[in-house]
């Protein structure tokens, strides 16, 4: 196929921003409904993605190249069977987010939508790097909208949540950059070209010791993504915040960077460091799991309750991922997806409410099932998945995770399983003192139930939860030899033969075209230099 | 004979400059810079630099400068007399100024300066140059264009003077 | 033939003036005219190293220069000149909004 | 003619998904015809299949169909795959006859509530449930089931959501059936891990192939126990079901009567292999079950909620059901899981006939000499209590004898004296509730006799029919006394029941243990009676005596109290310290004093930053000056 697919994927949304430029910001539901139609329109074209994707290989498919700067610094991207799923939930998330804040943003309108479509571009692009310099522009880039989502249409204390969330990232990820510059000069010095292939540096054998600073910088960006505990304090503060759009593309996709983060890099380019620090990483999810669950329990914030419950659940889905077997894998980014409708969709819900009454506190409701009757069957759905009721999707995901963590450490899955009865206890609670109980705030009465709008964003989440409880084998097929293919990539540590001389062994075999093509280019670059 | 001239327009200029620092007019210090930038430019002249040399003339001794005197003649003068508070600053100014020259010019004696011998009747001419400029340096000197015409803009809308509402 | 060295001499001095007289002057004006001297300075080395070298080149950039600076002066002039509407002043020690 | 049995649970899946999607839309005549006629069908297949099932010889058991492959990860699969052998035969039909009944009654019950087509969706949705609970070959299919009617069993009780209490009781009941929950699915993950399959077939042949250790074989019963006792209410997670009560009557008598909270036992004769194998973890089970049996029924003792002496009352038999199982006459368990299903739905569908007529009133102290008002009522609530309580020739008797005898037959004394302990005591308390709502003095409120009426037939004929069945059931499962192949019912479980090592009685024992069992139960009538019609006084003197002893009763033994105190309070309580000291101060505080330790360093660096142009050009040129110095020398 010669249409560059993933290419029009991913800066489509961004495309669609430029075209702004040529829009009055007057007309603000032409602005809407461009932003609409754009993300929409992407949407159909990631379906394409799946379709055509080729789910018997671990190669990474729809591959393009370009030259872009050198040295190493190429426009390359492609996806497999991990990151064809997480770039799908963006493009599925994004036209919902938008149709979701048709009526809460009021002014600024183009801003937004543009700040929106970029985001789209800037999360999509993380995912489909395959050169670890346009993964960090990416990883740094979506960071901006961001900061103005939350910072121009947040709450009251939006400029600290912002400020907050960004520079707790920045810190990870500049740890982040200093472990790529290693990485390069380390495969410049063992290779003799330049690269930051990250294909180039799964064959890369490094000394453990250096693979224990480089994991720590790698780990530590991601870990603050994903939130793990003790880092996690952004979180709350970044969702309670956020518009619900911001929360929903927070919770729903930019959570699982983080894990992605760790699936592609931390893992499997420093295996003896990742084994090394496995067991704390694991011990700390699991801490995760229960304090983001206990957390959760004694919220007022509804918001904050929900994004209390996300570090919960990323907590199961790390220590699926650090259990390191096909089933915890699979699990895990199953269970990311499911996290990315399931807490989503219950900040639609909280945004939906809010935008009823006007406020976030659990206290201010109660009884709004008798007003509001199908957005109570459709939030219940929405928490049941959360919860992991079996014919939903987050049962598949979570029986994945525990039986996949149940292998490998007996106690940790069994410290686990109380997951199960925590989010029960935490979500039903918030839903019987906000949906059920006599209706005593009077402003309730005024309450409409959902509009056509609203139960067009809802419905699609949720009969893709019932699709996805019901039918995961389109999913989980799609996946398989990816992450078998990831599983022996990491499972290559004990192979390593210590030699202070080299960071290579002799056998080291860099695919000869790249080779050829990098000291092709570099010799050019000299020439013009001259 | 060049060389007679060449002391002759340096020594102008470095008096003149002097005279534009220690002058307390800003319109007399304008005037010795017009004064130096003509002696510059004849210096350019010298180094068979003829269009240069009238471009100087014509845009630094002629259009810049008096931009700066319809400027000095926009302001109150007598406000910008008053004693200055900093005098201390003078004092590592000069030591400051002081050594930079020696460094310079330690510099200029340890510089081997590159020298082609043959150069041809025609260096420096406006037809040479003009070839040079419209050929490799095409885009530059079409974005300078672009440049000056913001420049403009910008100079413009700053001065524009806010309509009270 | 002159010496090329003198020339780049007289750059040099003319730098440094320019330089000390940044440093000394107190008005806006004056200031802003040794900026235009230290540029100039730039200008004679060029046109030095253009002839020594055989090369255009030199000349080009001084060309350039010469047109940024024209540039840089209208730009520059036009805030001096907001400077001063503002405070009345055209004086450096008067305008210290960025201290921290 | 048996290949159709998947569709049983499909028919009402259906149903659901339409009243679900339109039924607000549809008009209240169709939504019950819908609702009913759904379960109905079910019923109609499922005795179809039975039927078939008879014909087909008991090497071929079970017989199942594999839709599809459901999640298939690694070595882990789970299949949608139903299967139907005489245990699902007995659960199914049980269900579906039962549920169509209660569905029927319902359309009486509930004609004025405004969410009407609310509670037949959950109805079918529940049939649904507790039909793919009882058919799935497997036990990650048989989890969905359980946590499906959870979740409905959850959505029933706080039917009344307006209510504090009813969305409580909802919670409560979700979340204990979790803790329950959680103890089945490690289970669960052992199963996978040790077996790497959960099918049944497969699990039966690890286990009886000796492939798990001993150790692990009574883990595993143990854990899967422990799911049991949260969705059976069997002690210590037996506490949601009073609160349960505050549902719609026909929900408590579906889910919290006789079907939903029986999956327990159906799991652990499921599982019976795993109790077989260990007699440790069969040991477990019969105790609890029979501590359970006793322990509720003191509780009924003192309750005056009619539906709470019923839901104790559950608690007790269930006890029984798990005696049965955890001696190994799993056939005995199920038998009486089958006959409490017909007597128990009939006690609580005619406790709803008594609120119906009595305007919703429920406490027994306001009822009384209802006889003669309700005179389809009352003979219907006699027969039920008549069965519950262990007179011969009911359904009941045999039941519980069977289970009895075969504790006897075991040598679990202990048990046995439990079961009969506890048998006394269900005669007593069913029989204090007849007395005090249907005799004696009239004590109901005079605004509410204004209104007393019998309930419309469509209540009265499930009733009926129901009573019926409460009298004939036990016939398909005589004692063996009276004759070798007289007990149809044990044979017919024969082949899917692992038996342990089998004890006979002589058939002296056996007729002087059933002479007991009679005379046990006559006792506890007689002794109500003689409390409540003879000698009103007596209670109250009790009372007096024996104020301490009374309040713990009548307070439930101040259990959820404690529960409230040992672990809901604790947890809050910890988490809101934690959040407070930890989260907000140590951790953000760390993140919050890092930023602001940036910002008071910018400050103190900030005194360089004159605002001067002149004093930066100094510095400028300084550096420059001294870089160039550095350059050259």
């Amino acid at each position: 196929m010669n249409i560059p697919l993933l290419s029009i994927v991913t800066f489509l949304p961004a495309a669609g921003a430029l075209l702004f430029i040529f829009i009055n910001r007057k007309q603000e539901n032409l602005i809407r409904y461009t932003a609409l139609f754009i993300s929409i329109i992407n949407f159909i074209l990631s379906l394409f993605l799946y379709f055509n994707f080729n789910g018997q290989t671990a190669e990474p498919q729809f591959v393009e190249k370009a030259r872009w700067i050198g040295y190493g610094i190429h426009y390359h991207i492609g996806i497999d069977g991990i990151s064809l799923f997480l770039v799908l939930l963006t493009t599925f998330l994004m036209p919902i987010v938008i149709l979701s804040s048709w009526n809460s943003v009021k002014d600024k309108v183009k801003e937004y939508h543009i700040f929106m479509l970029l985001l789209g571009t800037g999360i999509i692009g993380v995912f489909v790097s395959l050169n670890l310099f346009l993964f960090y522009v990416f990883w740094e880039a979506m960071l901006i909208p961001m900061y103005f989502l939350i910072g121009i249409w947040g709450g009251k204390r939006k400029i600290y949540a912002t400020l907050k969330f960004v520079i707790f990232t920045m810190f990870g990820s500049l740890l982040m950059l200093v472990a790529i510059f290693v990485l390069y000069s380390i495969f410049y010095k063992t290779a003799g070209t330049y690269s930051l292939n990250i294909f180039d540096y799964y064959q890369l054998v490094l000394n453990p010791n250096i693979q224990i600073w480089l994991f720590l910088a790698f780990g530590l960006a991601f870990a603050i993504k994903v939130p793990m505990f003790p880092f996690h304090t952004w979180l709350p503060d970044a969702h309670v915040e956020a518009p619900t759009a911001g929360s929903v593309i927070l919770a729903g996709v930019l959570l699982k960077m983080g894990a992605y983060g760790f699936l592609r890099f931390a893992l499997p380019l420093f295996p003896d460091a990742a084994k090394k620090f496995i067991p704390y990483l694991a011990v700390l999810s699991l801490i995760g799991i229960i304090y983001g669950a206990l957390m959760a329990l004694i919220q007022k914030d509804m918001k904050s309750l929900v994004a209390y419950s996300s570090v919960s659940h990323m907590g199961l889905i790390m220590l699926a991922v650090f259990a390191l077997n096909m089933e915890s894998l699979e699990g895990a980014v199953y269970q990311m997806l499911n996290h990315g409708l399931s807490t989503g969709a219950l900040f639609l819900c909280v945004g939906i409410l809010y935008e009823r009454a006007h406020t976030r506190l659990i206290k201010d409701y109660g009884g709004v099932s008798r007003q509001m009757p199908v957005f109570a069957a459709l939030f219940l759905i929405c928490m049941l998945s959360s919860v992991g009721l079996p014919g939903l999707n987050g049962f598949v995901g979570e029986i994945l995770c525990l039986f996949g963590i149940f292998q490998s450490s007996k106690l940790l899955a069994i410290l686990g399983v109380s997951t199960i009865i925590l989010a029960a206890a935490y979500l039903l609670w918030m839903y019987q003192r906000v949906m059920q109980g006599p209706l005593e705030n009077k402003k309730i009465l005024n309450f409409k139930d959902l509009s056509l709008r609203e139960i067009g964003f809802l419905v699609p989440i949720v009969l893709l939860m019932f699709f996805m409880g019901i039918f995961p084998k389109p999913f989980l097929r799609k996946m398989d030899a990816s992450i078998e293919h990831l599983l022996k990539q990491v499972h290559r540590a004990e192979t390593y033969v210590v030699d202070k001389e080299a960071y290579i062994k002799p056998s080291l075999k860099i695919s000869e075209i790249d080779i050829n093509q990098n000291t092709k280019e570099n010799r050019t670059e000299t020439e013009d230099n001259e | 004979m060049a060389v007679f001239l060449f002391i002759l327009l340096s020594l102008t200029c470095i008096g003149s400059i002097l005279g534009m620092i220690l002058s307390k007019n800003q319109a007399h210090s304008a005037l010795y810079l017009i004064l130096a930038f003509v002696c510059t430019g004849g210096l350019f002249g010298l180094m068979s630099a003829p269009f240069i040399a009238a471009v100087q003339i014509i845009i630094y001794a002629g259009a810049i400068m008096v931009l700066f005197i319809f400027v000095i003649m926009m302001i109150d003068i007598r406000k910008g007399l008053s004693p200055e508070r900093k005098k201390w600053i003078l004092y590592p100014s000069l030591g400051i100024g002081l050594v930079l020259i020696i460094e310079l010019i330690f510099i200029l004696s340890n510089t081997l300066v590159p020298s082609k011998a043959g150069t041809i009747e025609s260096f420096g001419s406006p037809k040479t140059l003009g070839k040079v400029l419209f050929t490799k340096y095409l885009y530059p000197f079409e974005i300078t264009s672009v440049l000056i015409i913001a420049a403009l803009v910008g100079a413009i809308v700053l001065v524009k003077k806010k309509e009270e509402k | 033939m002159i010496p090329i060295y003198y020339f780049l001499i007289l750059s040099a001095v003319l730098f440094v003036m320019g330089t000390v007289g940044f440093l000394i002057k107190k008005d806006l004006i004056t200031q802003f005219m040794c900026v235009e001297v230290m540029l100039n300075a730039a200008n004679v080395a060029f046109i030095a190293f253009a002839r020594s070298a055989s090369s255009l080149n030199g000349q080009i950039i001084v060309f350039f220069i010469i047109t940024v600076a024209a540039a840089e002066a209208a730009v520059g002039l036009a805030i001096i000149l907001l400077v001063y509407r503002q405070k009345k002043s055209i004086k450096t020690e008067d305008s210290s909004l960025m201290k921290g | 003619m048996i290949d159709i049995f998947w569709l049983i649970p499909l028919v009402p899946a259906l149903s659901t998904l339409i009243l679900a999607v339109f039924g607000e839309k549809l008009p209240k005549k169709y939504i019950s015809f819908q609702a009913c006629g759904a379960v109905f069908i079910s019923f109609l297949i499922s005795l179809y299949s039975f039927l078939g099932l008879l014909k087909v010889s008991p090497e071929e058991y079970p017989i199942v169909k594999n839709l599809f492959t459901w999640i298939h990860s690694g070595n882990f699969q789970a299949n949608l795959s139903f299967q139907f052998d005489p245990l699902t035969a007995v659960m199914a039909l049980v269900v579906t006859a039962v549920g169509f009944l209660i569905h029927v009654y319902s359309i009486g019950y509930m004609a004025e509530d405004r969410s009407y087509s609310r509670f037949f969706t959950l109805m079918n949705l529940f049939t649904f449930s507790m039909l793919v609970l009882v058919m799935a070959s497997n036990l990650v299919l048989m989890f969905v089931g359980w946590e499906g009617v959870g979740f409905c069993s959850y959505m029933l009780i706080g039917f009344w959501f307006e209510k504090h209490s009813a969305a409580n009781a909802g919670k409560k009941a979700f979340i204990v059936n979790r803790i329950g929950d959680a103890g089945f699915l490690i289970g669960m993950l052992f199963i996978l891990v040790y077996v790497g399959s959960t099918e049944f077939s497969n699990i039966n042949n690890a286990v009886a192939g000796g492939s798990l250790s001993h150790g692990l074989v009574t883990l595993i019963a143990i854990l899967l126990f422990v799911g049991a006792t949260g969705k059976s209410a069997q002690i210590p997670l037996y506490v949601w079901l009073p609160d349960a009560m505050e549902g719609p009557t026909p929900v408590s008598a579906l889910i919290h009567a006789a079907t939903m909270v029986t999956a327990g036992v159906y799991m652990v004769a499921r599982m019976n292999i795993f109790y077989t194998t260990s007699e440790t973890a069969g040991s477990v089970v019969a105790i609890i079950g029979a501590v359970t049996a006793v322990y509720a029924g003191t509780m009924a003792l003192t309750q005056n909620d009619i539906k709470r002496v019923l839901a104790y009352s559950t608690i007790s038999q269930i006890g029984y059901m798990f005696i049965g199982c955890g001696v190994g006459a799993y056939a005995a368990g199920i038998f009486h899981l089958y006959t409490h299903a017909f007597f128990k739905s009939l006690l609580f569908l005619a406790a709803g006939s008594v609120m119906h007529a009595l305007s919703g009133e429920l406490d027994m102290r306001k009822m009384g000499g209802l006889k003669k008002y309700l005179p389809y009522t009352y003979p219907t609530f006699l027969i039920g209590a008549i069965a519950i309580a262990g007179v011969p020739f009911l359904s009941g008797f045999f039941s519980k004898d069977a289970i009895l005898t075969s504790a006897f037959a075991q040598g679990q004394y202990f048990v046995w004296i439990l079961g009969i302990l506890g048998a006394v005591l269900t005669a007593f308390y069913m029989f204090r509730l007849i007395f005090l709502t249907f005799h004696g003095k009239e004590r109901i409120e005079p605004e509410v006799k204004k209104h007393i009426h019998e309930s419309p037939p469509v209540m009265t004929v499930p009733l009926a029919v129901l009573a019926f069945f409460s009298v004939i059931a036990g016939y398909i499962g005589l004692p063996v006394v009276l004759g070798k192949n007289v007990n149809w019912f044990d044979r017919f479980l024969a082949p899917i029941m692992h038996k342990g090592h089998e004890a006979h009685l002589t058939i002296g024992t056996e007729w002087l243990l059933i002479l007991i069992s009679v005379i046990v139960a006559l006792t506890g009538i007689f002794i109500a009676y003689f409390f409540y019609l003879k000698k009103p006084s007596v209670p109250h003197t009790l009372v007096r005596r024996f104020p301490f002893l009374y309040r713990l009763l009548y307070n439930k033994y101040y259990i959820d109290e404690a529960y409230d105190y040992l672990f809901v309070r604790p947890t809050l309580k910890g988490s809101e310290f934690v959040y407070d000291k930890f989260d907000i101060n140590i951790i953000d505080g760390a993140v919050n004093g890092a930023a602001s330790g940036t910002g008071f360093f910018g400050k103190v660096l900030s005194f360089l930053q004159t605002g001067f142009i002149k004093d930066y050009a100094l510095v400028f040129l300084l550096g420059a000056v001294i870089l160039l110095g550095l350059l050259i020398f």
